[in-house]
């Protein structure tokens, strides 16, 4: 893990209305690391994500993204400069298959085409469990693997940094550590990742650092065990009883 | 007296068949939890007794009367109530306005705005929002508290804390005692396996459509569980 | 494929023409490709020609035609145009090209008739067609440019004959010489505003008229305003029956009350008229044929009262205009043929050229040197006379056309019998 | 004073938009179904007053009491036949059934009334007006449409918002299996809905029937004007739909006054303004999906 | 989950199909129909025949433009006329005013129908679905009412084209027939490979689902806008062949929202999102107006409850049925993952 920032986020806020979802956002992600986001439900975390990924527009802030100011980028340059995403609740393009789902991915963001382009297909759907599915409609996938579909989609990006939004939710006790494992193997591969996650124990055994939000404001950030021990996140986010990693 | 009573039903969508003879009951009251791996059939199950599926073959008998032709929103008013998998929230309805539409059958009991906003506290703040822009956990909330409107008799909650902060898990797992105080029974599914032990009278475990152990908490042991869960 | 249009409205005993009576002696048929507006908002056009083809086909399937001393039954072959204009143009194409007709006929608005005569142009083969001032006929190229017709014969009257008729009536009611103009932007509203106005301003009347507004205009405001601004006491226009109702209607409302209203195509038809209400006492407008024409049909024998009568007898609806008109060009087209001794197309426009037939509307003749003044080649004048809608009280049909104006036909050497004096529009 | 007299007509006439949009904006807004045979529905319903009047000899205002429970049996039907299977198809589907109804019914209505152009007559009603200053007045019948207007748009925008059935109908139309969950029965509210739409659309078609004449092809001139009112307001809001009414109203009336070839033109223009700077109408309060 | 990401594990064995062999036999029949055609006008096919053609390769182009739209571009536009009016308008203006001959006006038609077009979807593209529909509508009757301002083209009484004036009908009929064979060709051959470039998948991934294409790194309004222009232009292409076809061009007829009608009815009839639908759909339209036209208001009638029946009871159209439901390709556009390295154990579990 280097010191690069690979992504500096400066001062980003984001109003709808009256709901302030970012509030003067100021972190950095660094070359290779792994950062996980944690916080209460509806903290805007996922905002957070839609703005790093250009799905919405900042009032106010700026992001820097390996060397270049992203600001004013739009969605589709942002991915080809190497931001991959998952979307929460899965955005599959129905009338495709999961394989023709995966090659948007690859050509277009990943710039890779033809032959180079449908291995680096094969290769994400293979990652993702996904490829006994390839010749299905996304459309007729179900949820879980429609999340491993967004998954395989955004690795064929060949993202430098990939975005990731609770893509472990309905994954059995035993899939869990399969996935945390698959992320630890991306970060090794040299791909810096962002992950939301509520399924804490997941997350915290594979990142290297946590950020909390609570109400669109960094409420901590650091080592991941120090951040759980914070009482202000055990109080809006964890609870008392927190369940911790109990496989079965 | 069994409150729900599923006589051997056999699922299908198309072709493909997702519950092959699946018997189950729950007494008035109880809490029963099904678990199973993805696919095992559990939301099917669960659809099947809300109505949106049918079965081919056998009978959803509630409080003693065979319902299994009977049309989803008919159920309502007999006390069936699901929370689907993946919150289905009305997007262009504010939160409330969601909640007052699960409260469209005017079942009398202990569930109005208020005590839901007590149970809630999360959404009693995002009452005027709309249900598009609301967050992934706000909206599951607002599903249960919707699925509560119309104080059912048989709740059924499918994968309720997917999504969800743990202090609001924690929160729903807290109230579920509650709930059952009501005299509201409840069959929940979960894939925190945990979690479903912590609250469930009895456990089911699914299997690729079938039922493969059934008993009490206590009385199953860790590896009973995983056997059935995985079919190893 | 086209059809023979067969259908329980017409008088007789319906038969088509190929299985008529006299077929044994046939020597051929005859087809005539008609092209008419059976659906859409110009059907009611449709209508008239439904019934009088009906008629024809009747006729013609008792009367065969002698071509060159034989016998020749007539096939008239029918297509829908959709009151659209690229649909008509279709049709004629289509007529031409698929059920080889040897003459295309089409009446009712330019939107018809223009695309018609256009395809029918492209293709070689003679076209008759009637029912739209010869103006916007003529000048349809761009800027107004006249357009030359080899295969195309136009009858009817002229903007000319319009602007002396209106005229006439305007000089029967005292008013201040001050005319409104109500002109639509399509074909119609086009030439009359670049034509009537500048006519009548010989005899002193001043037309002022906002610019041309698009069919279907929800409000007329903008016009009635104006109308008052000037006050015009006459008004004049060719809108369609919807804008005129919609118009007249305001106009009551918002307080404009011209002494005399003279308008061409909303009030054509009696329906229109009836449509309006108490409102429709004392328009007038234009009248291009009535029961009292003292002509008969040179085909048939018929004479315009009893064609009315036969129309009202069969549709059970008040006699139309356009009847007269499309009957006359079967007069017109059956008389080529015979004159021309052959259904050969290129000698069969030469004898058209200068063919001169007295018809149920007068006589229609494109020889310069026959009948009334042709204005250009290949159109040929008709006679125009003007009228007034009377409410009946209790008659038979709610109006009642009363001629009040033969000035332009007079001068055309057809005398008609006047059925009154115009009279000034009420007061509200 | 020839501009407030323009003013003042243009609100009249987008009282009678609001009214023909009101049927229209209760579909399109509320169940997403984009209409396009309300314009033939309309020329039905003005096709059943005039059979009305005519025949029994009833007051044209009258016959509304009959027209409407008529027009919303059929809206029911409508619903209960084709339009609950083409909402359960492509989303494509409602706009082309719709379509092939107007279709349908425009040369049905021709085969039957023939092209001929009608009219209800309403006698001196259909001229009298209120003198309100020398340059001004107002028709009664228009001033009528109006009131008639805004009543149908308040009323339908108190049933939307307050009442339960409303909630069901915005409910169901945003996810009907859901709805189904929640003891809402999707036919029955969706009937319901189609079956008040037309119920105005049939207030409407009398009224345009009144107005003006009309023929079988009559109904699309119009359907163009209401769908853009509906649009201008902002899907599901009702008031938007009669703000929107008023404001191509007036933009055809005042657009006209200064250049009387281009009213319609600057109504479609200032429509298209309108969007270009709020693309979701003025007051939506339906996520557009 | 858990295999390696390492790209080196992955070889050569990767193999994707883009082509059938129903495609091949497709491009076989193709090609010997398109021979055959163009040489009609020489040996079997009549003035009348020729026409008819004319008639139908512009409702393949429509069809095939409204398919792309779409189906493809995920617009549902209702003012697809404004660019066919356009096109008929350019024709005549290119040939009579321009006087540049009617072969080359109709590039230049197309050029200016594919440049409003431009300059419309700046406006259009801030609208979405329904509000995108009755935009496009609204446009459309803004198009129309402008151009019956312009007295240079006749304003609200159309204008005839007169630069086949005086041609022998045969000639001029043959010579619209190969414009409008060359031009269906075309129109079909580019949208499809427009479809089965890359662009094309990115086109049917903006359709389900604009912002995750977007995240994917597929323009989304650059996209658009590329079907927006190409559809225009391909309508201006057919309106161009309607006013070579019958002459005359009016307002109320080529601006008619009855022609965005046609469109759909094709594409409905023929099923949406494939190359093969609104050709079949264009074919099987023909058929109905040549066959029923003369029905009158019961064709119209016969026309709306067939478009009724396709939607609610056969939504993939004529050609989903012969296809069985995708089976055959005559155009294969998609991309058949047909074989790689040995599956690993743990990524086939789910
Ligand atoms: N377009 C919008 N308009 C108004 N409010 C919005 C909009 N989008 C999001 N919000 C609000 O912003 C807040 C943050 O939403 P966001 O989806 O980022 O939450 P989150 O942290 O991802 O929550 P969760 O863990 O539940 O997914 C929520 O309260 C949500 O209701
Ligand atoms: N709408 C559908 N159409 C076809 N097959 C379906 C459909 N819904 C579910 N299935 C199939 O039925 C089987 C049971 O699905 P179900 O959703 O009931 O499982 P589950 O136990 O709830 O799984 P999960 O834990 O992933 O929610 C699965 O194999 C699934 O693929
Ligand atoms: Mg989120
Ligand atoms: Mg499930």
């Amino acid at each position: 893990m280097t010191t690069t920032p690979l992504l500096s986020v400066r001062g980003l806020s984001k109003q709808f209305g009256r709901v302030i979802t970012a509030e003067d956002l100021t972190f950095d992600v660094h070359q290779g690391e792994a950062l996980g986001i944690v916080g209460p439900n509806g903290a805007g975390k996922s905002t957070l994500l839609n703005l790093i990924g250009g799905v919405i527009e900042p009032d106010s802030g700026s992001l820097m993204f390996d060397g270049q100011d992203i600001t004013r980028l739009g969605a589709a340059e942002r991915a080809k400069s190497g931001i991959g995403r998952s979307f929460q609740i899965p955005r599959p393009f129905t009338g495709m298959t999961v394989f023709e789902n995966v090659y948007v991915g690859a050509s277009f963001a990943g710039d890779t085409r033809g032959q180079a382009g449908y291995e680096r297909s094969y290769q994400a759907l293979e990652t993702t469990g996904l490829l006994h599915l390839a010749e299905h409609r996304a459309g007729q996938l179900r949820l879980l693997d429609r999340k491993r579909l967004e998954l395989a989609r955004a690795l064929a990006t060949k993202p430098k940094l990939i975005l990731l939004d609770e893509i472990a939710g309905g994954l059995t006790e035993r899939e869990i550590p399969q996935l945390v494992e698959t992320i630890r193997q991306l970060v090794a591969s040299g791909v810096t990742v962002v992950w939301i996650e509520h399924i804490v124990h997941a997350l915290v055994s594979a990142v290297d650092r946590l950020m909390c939000l609570a109400e669109g404001r960094i409420l901590a950030i650091g080592d991941p065990s120090e951040v759980m021990k914070s009482p202000e996140v055990i109080e809006v986010y964890l609870g008392s009883t927190m369940a911790t990693a109990e496989d079965i | 007296m069994a409150l729900l009573e599923v006589d051997a039903i056999d699922v299908h969508y198309g072709d493909f068949q997702a519950i092959y003879g699946l018997s189950i009951t729950v007494d008035e009251g109880e809490t029963l939890a099904v678990i199973g791996a993805n696919g095992a059939g559990k939301s099917t199950l669960l659809k099947t007794i809300a109505g949106i599926n049918r079965p081919r073959v056998g009978e959803v008998r509630f409080d003693g009367a065979n319902i299994s032709g009977l049309a989803a929103h008919r159920r309502v008013p007999l006390g069936i109530s699901l929370t689907p998998e993946g919150r289905r929230i009305f997007p262009s309805l504010t939160l409330e306005e969601n909640l007052l539409v699960g409260g469209h059958t005017k079942r009398p009991g202990y569930w109005n705005l208020t005590t839901v906003y007590e149970t809630f506290p999360l959404l009693a703040d995002r009452r005027s929002r709309l249900g598009v822009h609301a967050s992934g956990g706000e909206q599951q909330a607002t599903a249960i508290g919707r699925a509560l409107m119309s104080n059912p008799r048989l709740l059924l909650l499918d994968e309720v804390s997917l999504g969800l902060a743990p202090i609001v898990v924690e929160n729903i797992y807290a109230a579920l005692p509650n709930i059952s105080a009501q005299g509201t029974t409840v069959l929940v599914v979960e894939q925190d396996v945990n979690q479903a032990l912590k609250v469930a009278n009895r456990v089911h475990c699914l299997l690729e459509g079938r039922s493969v152990l059934e008993g009490k908490p206590a009385e199953l042991s860790r590896e009973q569980i995983a056997s059935a869960y995985f079919g190893i | 494929g086209g059809g023979s249009i067969n259908t329980d409205t017409s008088t007789a005993p319906t038969t088509s023409a190929s299985t008529s009576a006299s077929s044994t002696a046939l020597a051929g048929t005859v087809k005539i490709g008609f092209v008419s507006p059976q659906t859409g908002p110009l059907a009611a056009f449709g209508e008239s020609d439904t019934f009088v083809i009906n008629y024809m086909n009747d006729y013609f399937a008792k009367n065969p035609i002698v071509i060159g001393g034989q016998n020749y039954g007539v096939q008239i072959i029918v297509k829908d145009a959709e009151s659209d204009s690229a649909k008509a143009a279709k049709a004629a194409a289509d007529l031409i090209n698929n059920d080889g007709v040897d003459i295309v006929m089409a009446a009712g608005t330019p939107d018809i008739v223009n695309p018609v005569a256009d395809a029918c142009e492209a293709n070689a083969t003679p076209c008759i067609t009637d029912n739209a001032p010869w103006q916007p006929y003529v000048l349809r190229g761009k800027d107004g440019i006249k357009s030359t017709f080899h295969w195309g014969y136009h009858f009817f009257w002229g903007l000319e004959d319009v602007a002396a008729t209106f005229t006439d009536f305007w000089s029967q009611v005292p008013n201040n010489k001050k005319v409104g103009g109500l002109f639509p932007n399509d074909p119609d509203g086009q030439a009359w505003s670049a034509n009537v106005p500048v006519i009548v301003k010989a005899d002193g009347y001043t037309v002022t008229f906002p610019p041309l507004y698009p069919n279907l205009t929800q409000d007329f405001t903008a016009q009635i305003s104006s109308f008052k601004k000037s006050n015009d006491e006459v008004l004049t226009g060719v809108p369609i029956p919807p804008d005129f109702t919609t118009f007249w209607k305001q106009a009551k409302q918002q307080g404009y009350n011209p002494k005399i209203a003279s308008v061409g195509k909303a009030l054509l038809f009696p329906s229109s008229v009836d449509a309006l209400g108490d409102l429709g006492q004392n328009l007038s407008t234009e009248v291009w044929w009535h029961p009292s024409w003292p002509t008969t049909s040179s085909l048939t024998g018929i004479t315009p009262q009893e064609f009315c009568d036969l129309f009202e007898a069969t549709t059970g609806k008040h006699w139309t205009q356009p009847i007269g008109y499309v009957e006359a060009m079967f007069e017109v087209a059956v008389n080529a043929l015979v004159t021309n001794g052959s259904t050969d197309k290129e000698s069969l426009a030469k004898t058209l050229s200068a063919l001169s037939t007295d018809t149920i509307v007068g006589k229609v003749a494109w020889s310069p040197t026959a009948g009334p003044t042709s204005p250009t080649p290949n159109v040929a004048k008709t006679p125009l006379a003007g009228g007034q809608w009377r409410l009946t009280n209790g008659g038979a049909h709610k109006y009642e056309l009363v001629l009040t104006s033969n000035k332009v036909a007079t001068s055309e050497g057809l005398n008609i019998p006047l059925g009154g004096k115009e009279e000034a529009l009420p007061v509200k | 004073m020839e501009w407030a007299n323009a003013i003042v007509q243009g609100v009249l006439l987008g009282g009678l938009y609001a009214l023909l949009a009101a049927g229209l904006s209760l579909m399109f807004g509320v169940m997403r179904l984009v209409n396009l045979a309300h314009g033939a529905l309309a020329i039905v319903a003005a096709y059943a007053g005039l059979v009305l009047v005519q025949k029994t000899g009833m007051p044209p205002f009258a016959s509304i009491v009959i027209v409407v429970p008529l027009m919303a049996i059929l809206g029911w039907v409508l619903q209960r036949t084709l339009l609950n299977t083409a909402l359960n198809r492509q989303a494509l589907a409602p706009i082309l059934v719709t379509f092939g109804l107007a279709v349908i019914i425009q040369n049905l209505l021709l085969e039957l009334f023939t092209a001929d152009n009608q009219s209800i007559d309403v006698g001196s009603l259909a001229s009298s007006s209120i003198q309100i200053t020398p340059d001004i007045a107002i028709g009664v019948f228009p001033l009528i449409t109006f009131i008639v207007g805004v009543l149908v748009i308040g009323l339908l925008q108190q049933y939307l918002a307050r009442t339960a059935t409303g909630r069901a109908m915005r409910a169901t139309s945003d996810d009907r299996e859901a709805a189904e969950l929640m003891g809402i029965d999707n036919k029955y509210v969706y009937s319901l809905a189609t079956a008040i739409s037309l119920g105005l659309v049939g207030i409407a078609g009398v009224f345009l029937g009144i107005r003006t004449q009309f023929n079988p092809t009559f109904g699309d001139a119009t359907l163009i004007f209401a769908f853009e009112a509906v649009i201008i307001g902002g899907l599901g809001s009702l008031w938007g739909t009669l703000a929107g009414g008023m404001i191509l109203g007036i933009a055809q009336t005042v657009g006209a006054q200064a250049f009387p070839s281009s009213g319609v033109l600057l109504g479609h223009v200032v429509f298209l303004l309108v969007l270009a700077f709020r693309p979701t109408g003025l007051f939506p309060k339906v996520v557009n999906g | 989950m858990s295999k390696s990401l390492a790209g080196a594990a992955v070889t050569q064995t990767v193999k994707v199909r883009r082509s059938t062999r129903s495609s091949y036999v497709g491009v076989a029949v193709f090609a010997i129909a398109i021979a055959a055609l163009a040489i009609g006008p020489f040996a079997f096919l009549t003035k009348g025949n020729q026409q008819n053609l004319v008639t139908l390769f512009t409702y393949i182009i429509l069809g095939t433009m409204w398919n792309l739209l779409a189906g493809y571009g995920g617009m549902v536009s209702i003012g697809q006329q404004a660019f066919i009016g356009i096109g008929a308008y350019g024709i005549v203006y290119a040939a009579d005013n321009l006087g540049v001959g009617p072969i080359i006006a109709v590039p230049i038609a197309m050029v200016i129908s594919g440049a409003i077009a431009y300059l419309v979807s700046f406006l259009a593209f801030r609208l979405s679905g329904g509000y995108f529909a009755i935009g496009t509508w609204v446009i459309a009757e803004v198009i129309k009412l402008v151009t019956t301002q312009i007295t240079a083209l006749g304003a609200g009484s159309g204008i005839s084209l007169t630069a086949f004036a005086g041609a022998k009908p045969e000639i001029r009929i043959a010579t619209v027939y190969w414009m409008a064979l060359a031009s269906v060709v075309v129109a079909v051959l580019v949208t499809y490979l427009l479809i089965r470039s890359r662009l094309g998948a990115g086109f049917t991934a903006l359709r389900d689902d604009p912002t995750a294409a977007a995240t994917l790194g597929v323009h989304v309004t650059r996209s658009k806008r590329v079907i927006w222009v190409a559809a225009a232009m391909g309508c201006g292409l057919a309106g161009a062949l309607l006013a070579a076809n019958t002459l005359r061009v009016q307002p109320d007829s080529v601006y008619s929202v009855q022609l965005t009608a046609a469109m759909i009815f094709i594409v409905v009839i023929g099923g949406i999102g494939t190359i093969e639908g609104p050709i079949v759909g264009a074919i099987v339209y023909f058929a109905l107006e040549q066959y029923l036209s003369d029905l009158g208001a019961w064709y119209l009638v016969i026309l709306g409850s067939v478009a009724i029946i396709m939607v609610l009871f056969l939504p993939q159209g004529l050609w989903g049925l012969l296809s069985g439901k995708g089976r055959i390709q005559l155009f294969p556009t998609g991309y058949r993952l047909i074989s790689g390295p040995p599956i690993a154990e743990g990524s086939k579990e789910s």
